[in-house]
């Protein structure tokens, strides 16, 4: 089975370290991830609002890719081009005549088989099983697991049981030897709409997210989008100022946290990269 | 007319193959499948066996097939509508191939399809058959002609027999004014007659009984344990009559479909245990015993009573094809 | 040769606006064997029914066909005009052009085709149709009711009152269902228990009714006026006779936690119990998985104790046999398990509690005796935070339809909440309010006007807990659709009504038919709202839909009439739509062989065999032969019989065959 | 000319699809007309040789519907259908007898949306198979074997 | 052999039976069935490999059973035969005698039905490879195709009915054929006749058929009606598992599992 990889703008931008992450965890785990050749934008945020059939054609063109690649299964980290490519392949399975259509424009066709994972899925499947062995140096500490918006929706076509209160990073934070506490705020918004544009609104929605967090006892916070890392940790002075208090509570990448649990340095987990210090050796 | 004898080198009889079927004729000769050689329609010489004793399907189906159009219907409430089948449509059939036994065939079949009025289909068909046979080189446990007055190169029912020679030629006996026709388009590959004489070309058929005899002594076998005894093992299929060459029942069959619809007539048998059932429940015929004395009698004492000519050709096949191995041979000589 | 008479029905214009009712008319008329055919605007009416007779008269019809609605919904009057008229009823079908054809295509030549298609199938089967005649059963006039709750006790004391025997069987230890466990009720705001009880201790000395509690239905057999019901009596380890409901042994047993059913996992039982003070009967039961003695074989208390000496460790589990005439299905609902909603955090914080829980803490038989205390430290709530349609209107996480009750039984929540604590102070989250009903309305206005409840219209999207206090994050979507805060102390989820989990499952044994939520279906959901499509099997209650009390209860009184109905006659009348075995095809009186494979492959083991005798009373054939009894007209051994030597009358080999010829050939 | 339209008979039980069907009515779903339903009292009556015989009058395609599983009215006529349907088809495949023209359904009585679209379905699918010439043909017999 | 006639000379002395069905020669070099009534007609009974036929189609002819209780001499398909008609009711234990021949001819004597299933369990019914592959290649071939080699195939046919007489499980004294109201298949033999005919027989057979090979033996024209029958045993087993006769077991077509898959119902 050939599993491709699909790491979009911010893994090769403001969120290198879960590019990193992810390829040391895969690489030790033994799989290797092929990226596409030649993959474009995802087309998130700006091109649904604006053109929808820009928005479909180019996740489309990258899932055509794929396919030429002969890719059975399809890696997107970013939450939000997740969403982006499970969308479109949901809305060319429902919708032949738009399919016909982007077909054209791209002059690819598509089958429109891929299985597309994101990152949690991607784990779910290929390394928690693996994780007993795998993991060299457990976690000890409390963890709050923040999942945000867009891992789990839209639930037509994510189908999971749990979307207002899921429960897949727990789990796996759990299988690590953290302890992941229980809270409010795992898919709260964390503003990330107004990230640029009204950033006090992040202050208020990402600072009671971040301030839940550490009251109920957690030492970091782990996610699984670079939207949600970027809003509670680089966007840390906002929140500051809106809770009038200093917070240092660390925001890692799930995949952060596996690669240390499996031994790797900080290094290898890209965790120097972070705005917010993460020395994270306080047990619980 | 009084026969003429030929001589027709054995290339020349694909020729004469060739010619009738550039005259748009419709030939049914024999054709091996597997192990076995059926009557077919055939186009084309190289497709034709002579490595046969009969065929396993006999020859009466060119004028007497399984299942005939009688006519088809149209009908509306007020009115019906009948289409006539037997019109000029039948094709010119040349049977080729076929044995003395089965020429035999066609007059007790043509005596029964003639004997109280004529049929009018069977007759449209027989005048369009053209009739070559060839004369029995071998035999086997299965074959008695010589037991029912026929024999391996008799000629009655053909319109030419044709018997293969030492040489591999072959000697045509023309016996009737189509096979005269017939020779007179192909003059150019008929030969003057041969020096070789016909019967030392036949196969030795051994006389099991004598058919006359039989008749006579059937008279006073009606009610006699042979019937039960032989025809024990029988499964009550009609295979026997298929095969048969002489035997003739038919059944009468409406296919409708909504007003439209055919009247068919298709072969039946005697040997079916439900083909004398009466409505009433009442079946004259109860047993298979019953049917097989039937089947004896018809053959050789009704039929030659009514018309001088017996119901068997000593053909054999309905031995052969029994799967039971119900022997008709057997049946007769234990009377 | 047929003469049928063809009637094609207008129906208002439901038909003759899309089929060209004329042309159909026309070409019936020129079909083989119609002698008559006309169309007409409504061929149910009183003046299309005399048409009909009339011309079976004059033209002297060997068959009609009413080309109209559904044969599903207008067979039966058009039978029995027939046969006013002096035709068989059973030469008469229904083409259906509405259903089947003007409502489901639009105006066109094909349409009009089709429907003249589909009058000459029917043509094509009613010249095979014969006149059949209806077949005569018994009746046993004992109903089976299933359920014990307040549908349950109305069903069964209607028919026992109306002279006939009852057999009301309850699965829990008691009767009274889920209206026993509820406090007050609405819009009256009397007490639940003060108007049911008397009603249970009626069940209980009546002499119609044969009560067996802690049981089940194990299998249904038969038809209507002769079901054969197995009741599966779980073993209660009590022998019932000699018990007298003195408690000693309920005060003595040694295991007292087990959290009590009764009262939602509120309160504590013990492993001998009744399960509430007013149970009938009011002898206990031994709750296997709980009590010492069969968990390791040692205790006994209860034996030693008891002064009759009632306890009996080794019985077992009896299954009885009833001849039942109907059966009246009232087998209730259940409520939602919220745990679904772990965004409300049910199950994680205990002072999340359903709707059911909550009429248990407010019930004066309840756990706290009718005080509202929260169930983690029994502190009396300041502030209490309703949520309505939790897992109702729901379609992505919950049931997609209303549950009917959640709007008045919350706002009579918050009523006793309000009356009991005179500072508390309690909001509804809500949809929309549903209070259609008489008095429910005023009822809701009081709770919000003299009570003082805030409704707030918006859905609640988490519930969780800080500082000791339930955060309850919702939306105001009146007020500029804010999101709101709310800091509770409780918090009441009104659960949607689900059906039982069982319910699919008894469905199939009673071969009833369910819908998609396992509710049980009703025959038709207008006309006949208590019958099932099987014949003789009635429904009462919540097990066909969520419903209030006074609903159910009109319910179970329709369903008791019903079956008072049936068990008015002696005999029943069956439709003849049974399977025959030929007997007069030759040979030998019968084309059957013999190999009763239809027999295995009958769902009512309706064939059984028949000897074939001579005049000397030898036997010469051994032959299938169907029970007309118990035969249902399903046809699959026709479908099987090798020989066809079984047919079905109604739907013949002939019949079928000619409708098949008559479609494909116009 | 003519756009090809096929004759599709439906064989349906009378309890579940023949009232599904009733409820398409009611709910006034369209669908092609190409479709006439038989109505039999369940799927377990459903003689195979009838749909044979359908094909041998001119039928392009066939519908047989029924209960779900455990639906049945009669309990399990559609379990022994559901035998006979497998046992037939293999039969049909091995002997070139185009399965794809018998579109076997469970309809309940409630899925009125369903029964239209299997009959569109059926009907669209038939259309691209086009009339069943080969069926027809051997069907034909009395025009081109009257020679036998 | 001599064990055989033995046994079945000493049935008829001791007038267990009255009559042993066995093979004897026949003309030709065929065999055929023969029905000794003594002990001395029992010298007659042979056993080779040529005696093919498939005897237990005699045990429900009206005029073998009319001779008395019957001895039946038993090779493997007549033994398999023998328990599907148990099955069927159609024979019983005190119906018959059975002497069953073992694949190395040697007499075999069964105690009942039942041990009959118990030795037939070690000798499940195969089909073999080369018919697989022939039937694979069948509906291996485009589906027009497929259908155009059948309709060939079965032209010859011409409705002498000698496959349903020598077939032991049509025992039915009236065949659907025979049936004329309706008129369910056509009498004539012409191609759609034959086609429904085939298909008809070959689904009463579905889940019955033993693999004899009785009705190809017994076919005149040499059609292979046995590609049939064997593609349907193998969906049977497919299908639906366990396969071949049985006392116990329910018929394939008049049981059901409510599990049974398949693909092609929506």
């Amino acid at each position: 089975m050939k599993i491709g990889f699909y790491p979009g703008c911010s893994l090769t931008g403001s969120s290198r370290e879960y590019n990193e992450s992810l390829l040391a965890v895969a690489k030790v785990a033994g799989i290797e991830l092929c990226e596409i050749s030649d993959w474009n934008c995802c087309g998130s945020t700006a091109a649904h609002n604006l053109n929808r059939e820009l928005s479909v054609s180019l996740p489309a063109r990258n899932l055509a890719l794929a396919e030429l690649e002969e890719m059975d299964e399809l890696v997107v980290p970013c939450a939000a081009c997740y969403n982006r490519l499970v969308m479109t392949q949901h809305e060319l399975a429902e919708k032949p005549e738009i399919k016909a259509l982007i077909e054209g424009k791209l002059k690819m066709t598509l089958r429109n088989d891929i299985r597309i994972l994101n990152v949690l899925q991607f784990l779910e499947k290929h390394i928690v099983p693996r994780l007993d062995e795998l993991v060299k140096s457990p976690l000890t500490y409390d963890v709050a697991c923040y999942y945000g918006c867009l891992l789990v929706r839209p639930n037509q076509v994510m189908k999971d049981e749990r979307f207002e209160d899921p429960m897949t990073m727990d789990l796996i934070m759990q299988k690590l030897g953290a302890n992941a506490i229980d809270w409010p705020f795992k898919t709260e918004c964390c503003g990330a709409g107004f990230s640029v544009s009204k950033t006090e609104i992040v202050g208020e929605l990402s600072g009671k997210i971040v301030r839940s967090a550490v009251d109920r006892g957690a030492k970091a916070i782990v996610v699984a989008c670079p939207m949600c890392h970027f809003n509670l940790d680089m966007r840390r002075p906002v929140i500051e100022s809106y809770l009038q208090r200093k917070i240092d509570i660390p925001v890692i990448y799930i995949t952060q946290a596996i690669a240390l649990a499996m031994g790797l340095s900080a290094q290898q987990a890209g965790t120097q990269r972070h705005f917010v210090p993460v020395n994270l050796t306080v047990n619980r | 007319m009084q026969t003429e004898n030929h001589l027709i080198r054995k290339p020349s009889l694909e020729k004469l193959f060739n010619y009738l079927i550039g005259n748009g004729k419709t030939i049914y000769a024999p054709k091996a499948k597997g192990k076995l050689v059926f009557f077919d329609n055939v186009t084309d010489f190289g497709e034709v066996t002579e490595d046969y004793i009969v065929t396993t399907n006999s020859a009466k189906s060119v004028v007497f097939p399984r299942t005939e159009k009688v006519f088809s219907y149209k009908k509306s409430k007020e009115s019906t509508e009948i289409i006539d089948a037997a019109d000029n449509t039948y094709p010119d059939v040349v049977l080729w191939g076929s044995r003395p036994c089965d020429a035999a065939a066609f007059i007790p079949l043509n005596n029964t399809f003639n004997e109280d009025y004529p049929d009018i289909i069977f007759n449209k068909r027989s005048q369009k058959v053209l009739v070559l046979s060839f004369s029995c080189s071998y035999s086997d446990d299965y074959c008695f002609c010589t037991s029912v007055n026929g024999g391996p190169g008799n000629t009655t029912g053909s319109d030419i027999l044709f018997t293969r020679l030492s040489t591999g030629d072959y000697l045509a006996e023309v016996i009737t004014e189509k096979g005269k026709l017939l020779v007179t388009e192909n003059n150019s590959l008929f030969e003057p007659k041969p020096e070789e004489s016909k019967e030392q070309n036949l196969a030795l058929i051994k006389a099991y009984f004598n058919q006359e005899e039989i008749q006579t002594k059937l008279q006073n076998l009606f009610e006699n344990p042979v019937w039960d005894e032989k025809s024990r093992a029988c499964l009550g299929c009609g295979s026997c009559a298929y095969v048969c060459p002489v035997c003739s029942c038919f059944d009468i069959q409406d296919e409708a479909h909504g007003h439209k619809g055919t009247r068919l007539r298709c072969w039946d048998s005697c040997g079916f245990g439900l083909f004398t059932l009466h409505t009433s429940g009442h079946n004259p015929r109860e047993t298979q015993g019953a049917r097989w004395r039937q089947r004896i009698l018809h053959k050789f004492l009704y039929m030659p009573n009514k018309t001088k000519v017996a119901g068997c050709v000593g053909c054999g096949r309905c031995s052969r094809s029994c799967p039971a191995d119900i022997n008709i041979l057997d049946t007769v000589t234990s009377l | 040769m047929s003469k049928i008479g063809v009637f094609i029905c207008h129906c208002g214009e439901n038909i003759s606006a899309t089929v060209d009712v004329v042309r159909v008319a026309e070409a019936a008329g020129k079909l083989e064997g119609v002698e008559f055919s006309t169309d007409y605007k409504y061929m149910c009416s009183d003046p299309g029914q005399t048409l009909i007779k009339q011309m079976i008269k004059e033209k002297g019809l060997t068959g009609v066909i009413v080309a109209a609605c559904s044969p599903r919904m207008h067979e039966p009057t058009f039978r029995k005009a027939c046969s006013s008229a002096g035709l068989n009823p059973y030469m008469c079908e229904m083409s259906n052009l509405r259903e089947h054809c003007s409502w489901v295509h639009d105006k066109s030549e094909a349409t009009t085709q089709k429907a003249i298609d589909l009058v000459r199938t029917l043509v094509g089967k009613v010249k095979y149709n014969k006149p059949l005649y209806s077949i005569k059963v018994p009746v046993t006039k004992t109903a089976l009711v299933i359920g014990g709750g307040i549908a349950g006790i109305q069903s069964s004391l209607d028919i026992a009152n109306a002279g006939h025997q009852v057999v009301l069987v309850e699965k829990d230890p008691s009767i009274g269902g889920h209206m026993s466990q509820l406090s007050e009720t609405f819009p009256t705001l009397d007490c639940s228990q003060c108007i049911l009880t008397p009603r249970m201790v009626e069940v209980a000395q009546h002499p119609n009714i044969k009560l067996l509690t802690y049981a089940e239905l194990e299998k249904l057999e038969g038809f209507i006026g002769n079901f054969k019901a197995t009741i599966r009596k779980k073993a209660k380890s009590i022998d019932e006779d000699l018990c007298t409901g003195c408690g000693t042994c309920i005060t003595k047993c040694p295991t007292k936690k087990i959290p009590s059913e009764f009262n939602t996992g509120l309160g504590k039982r013990t492993a001998i119990y009744v399960p509430f003070p007013q149970a009938v009967p009011n002898k206990p039961v031994i709750d296997k998985e709980n009590c010492l003695y069969y968990k390791n074989g040692k205790c006994k208390i209860c034996e030693k104790v008891c002064p009759t000496g009632a306890i009996r460790f080794d019985q077992e589990d009896e299954l009885v046999e009833l001849e039942v005439g109907a059966v009246v299905v009232a087998t209730g609902f259940d409520v939602m398990e919220p745990s679904k909603f772990s965004e409300y955090g049910y199950g994680k914080y205990k002072d999340v509690i359903t709707g059911l829980q909550f009429e248990r803490l407010a019930s004066a038989s309840g756990p706290t005796l009718g005080e509202i205390r929260r169930p983690s430290d029994g502190k009396i709530p300041e502030k209490i935070v309703f949520v309505a349609c939790a897992g109702s209107r729901d379609p992505s996480k919950g049931k997609p339809y209303c549950s009917k009750i959640c709007c008045m039984y919350t706002a009579k929540h918050a009523m006793l909440y309000q009356h009991k604590v005179h500072h508390g102070e309690s909001t509804i989250f809500y949809m929309d309010i549903r209070s259609a009903g008489k008095n429910y309305e005023e009822f809701v206005r009081r709770a919000i006007v003299e009570d003082d409840v805030k409704y707030i219209r918006g859905r609640v999207s988490k519930v969780y807990e800080e500082n000791g206090k339930l955060i309850v994050k919702g939306v105001d979507t009146l007020l500029n659709a804010k999101p709101v805060e709310i800091q509770a102390d409780m918090v009441v989820l009104a659960t949607a009504a689900v059906a039982n989990s069982g319910a699919e499952e008894l469905a199939q044994k009673m071969h009833i038919s369910y819908d998609a939520y396992n509710f049980f279906s009703e025959a038709h959901p207008k006309l006949k709202p208590v019958e099932t499509n099987t014949a003789g099997i009635f429904l009462a209650g919540a097990c066909q839909a969520p419903k209030d009390i006074p609903e159910t209860v009109s319910q179970a009184s329709g369903a008791a009439a019903k079956v008072a109905i049936l068990f008015s006659q002696d005999e029943l009348s069956r439709e003849p739509v049974v399977a025959v075995v030929n007997r007069s095809a030759p040979p030998l009186y019968s084309t059957c062989v013999g190999c009763f494979m239809c027999a295995t492959a009958c769902p009512y083991q309706a064939i059984g065999e028949e000897l074939i005798t001579n005049r000397k009373g030898e036997v010469i054939k051994r032959v299938a032969k169907v029970n007309p009894g118990l035969c249902q007209g399903c046809g699959t051994c026709v479908a099987f019989c090798r020989s066809k030597s079984i047919d079905i009358d109604g739907y013949s080999n002939e019949q079928m065959y000619s409708e098949v010829m008559a479609l494909l050939n116009d | 000319m003519n756009e090809f339209e096929p004759k599709i008979v439906a064989f349906v039980c009378n309890w579940c699809t023949y009232a599904g069907a009733d409820l398409t009515g009611t709910s006034r779903i369209k669908y092609a007309q190409n479709v006439k339903i038989i109505r039999f009292p369940c799927t377990g009556r459903i003689d195979f040789m009838l749909l044979l015989k359908s094909f041998g009058e001119g039928a392009d395609g066939i519908i047989v519907s029924g209960c779900h599983p455990n639906d049945c009215h009669y309990t399990s006529g559609n379990f022994h259908a559901r035998r006979r349907w497998i046992m037939f088809r293999g039969l049909l495949d091995m002997l070139g007898i185009d399965v794809r023209r018998i579109q076997y359904s469970w309809v309940s009585a409630a899925e009125g949306a369903k029964w239209a679209d299997v009959v569109n379905t059926t009907v669209t699918a038939i259309r691209e198979l086009g009339p069943y010439t080969d069926y027809a043909k051997v069907a034909g017999y009395l025009e081109k074997e009257a020679n036998v | 052999m001599k064990e055989l006639i033995q046994k079945a000379a000493s049935l008829l002395e001791t007038n267990v039976v009255q009559v042993v069905i066995g093979y004897g020669k026949g003309s030709a070099d065929r065999t055929r069935a023969i029905f000794s009534t003594t002990a001395a007609d029992c010298e007659q009974l042979i056993f080779d490999s040529r005696c093919i036929q498939n005897l237990a189609v005699y045990l429900t002819k009206a005029e073998i059973k009319k001779m008395g209780k019957p001895a039946i001499v038993a090779p493997l398909p007549v033994l398999r035969s023998i328990l599907q008609l148990a099955a069927e009711n159609q024979i019983t234990d005190d119906s018959l005698v059975v002497l069953g021949v073992s694949p190395e001819s040697e007499l075999i004597e069964f105690e009942s039905l039942a041990a009959i299933e118990t030795y037939l369990a070690t000798k499940q019914i195969a089909i073999e490879e080369k018919y697989q592959t022939t039937i694979k290649a069948i509906k291996a071939m485009p589906v027009s195709e497929r259908f155009a080699y059948w309709v060939k195939e079965l032209e010859p046919c011409f409705k002498c009915y000698a496959c349903r007489a020598a077939c032991p499980l049509c025992y039915c004294t009236r065949c659907t054929v025979e049936n004329n109201q309706p008129q369910w298949i056509s009498v004539a033999s012409h191609s759609l006749g034959n086609l429904e005919w085939h298909i008809m027989r070959a689904m009463h057979l579905a889940g019955r058929c033993t693999d004899c090979e009785a009705c190809y033996n017994a076919c005149p024209m040499g059609i292979p009606i046995y590609l049939l029958t064997k593609s349907m045993l193998q969906d049977v087993s497919e299908n639906f598992g366990t396969y071949g006769p049985s006392l116990h077991r329910d018929n394939t077509l008049s049981s059901f599992n409510p599990d049974d898959k398949e693909s092609f119902i929506r």
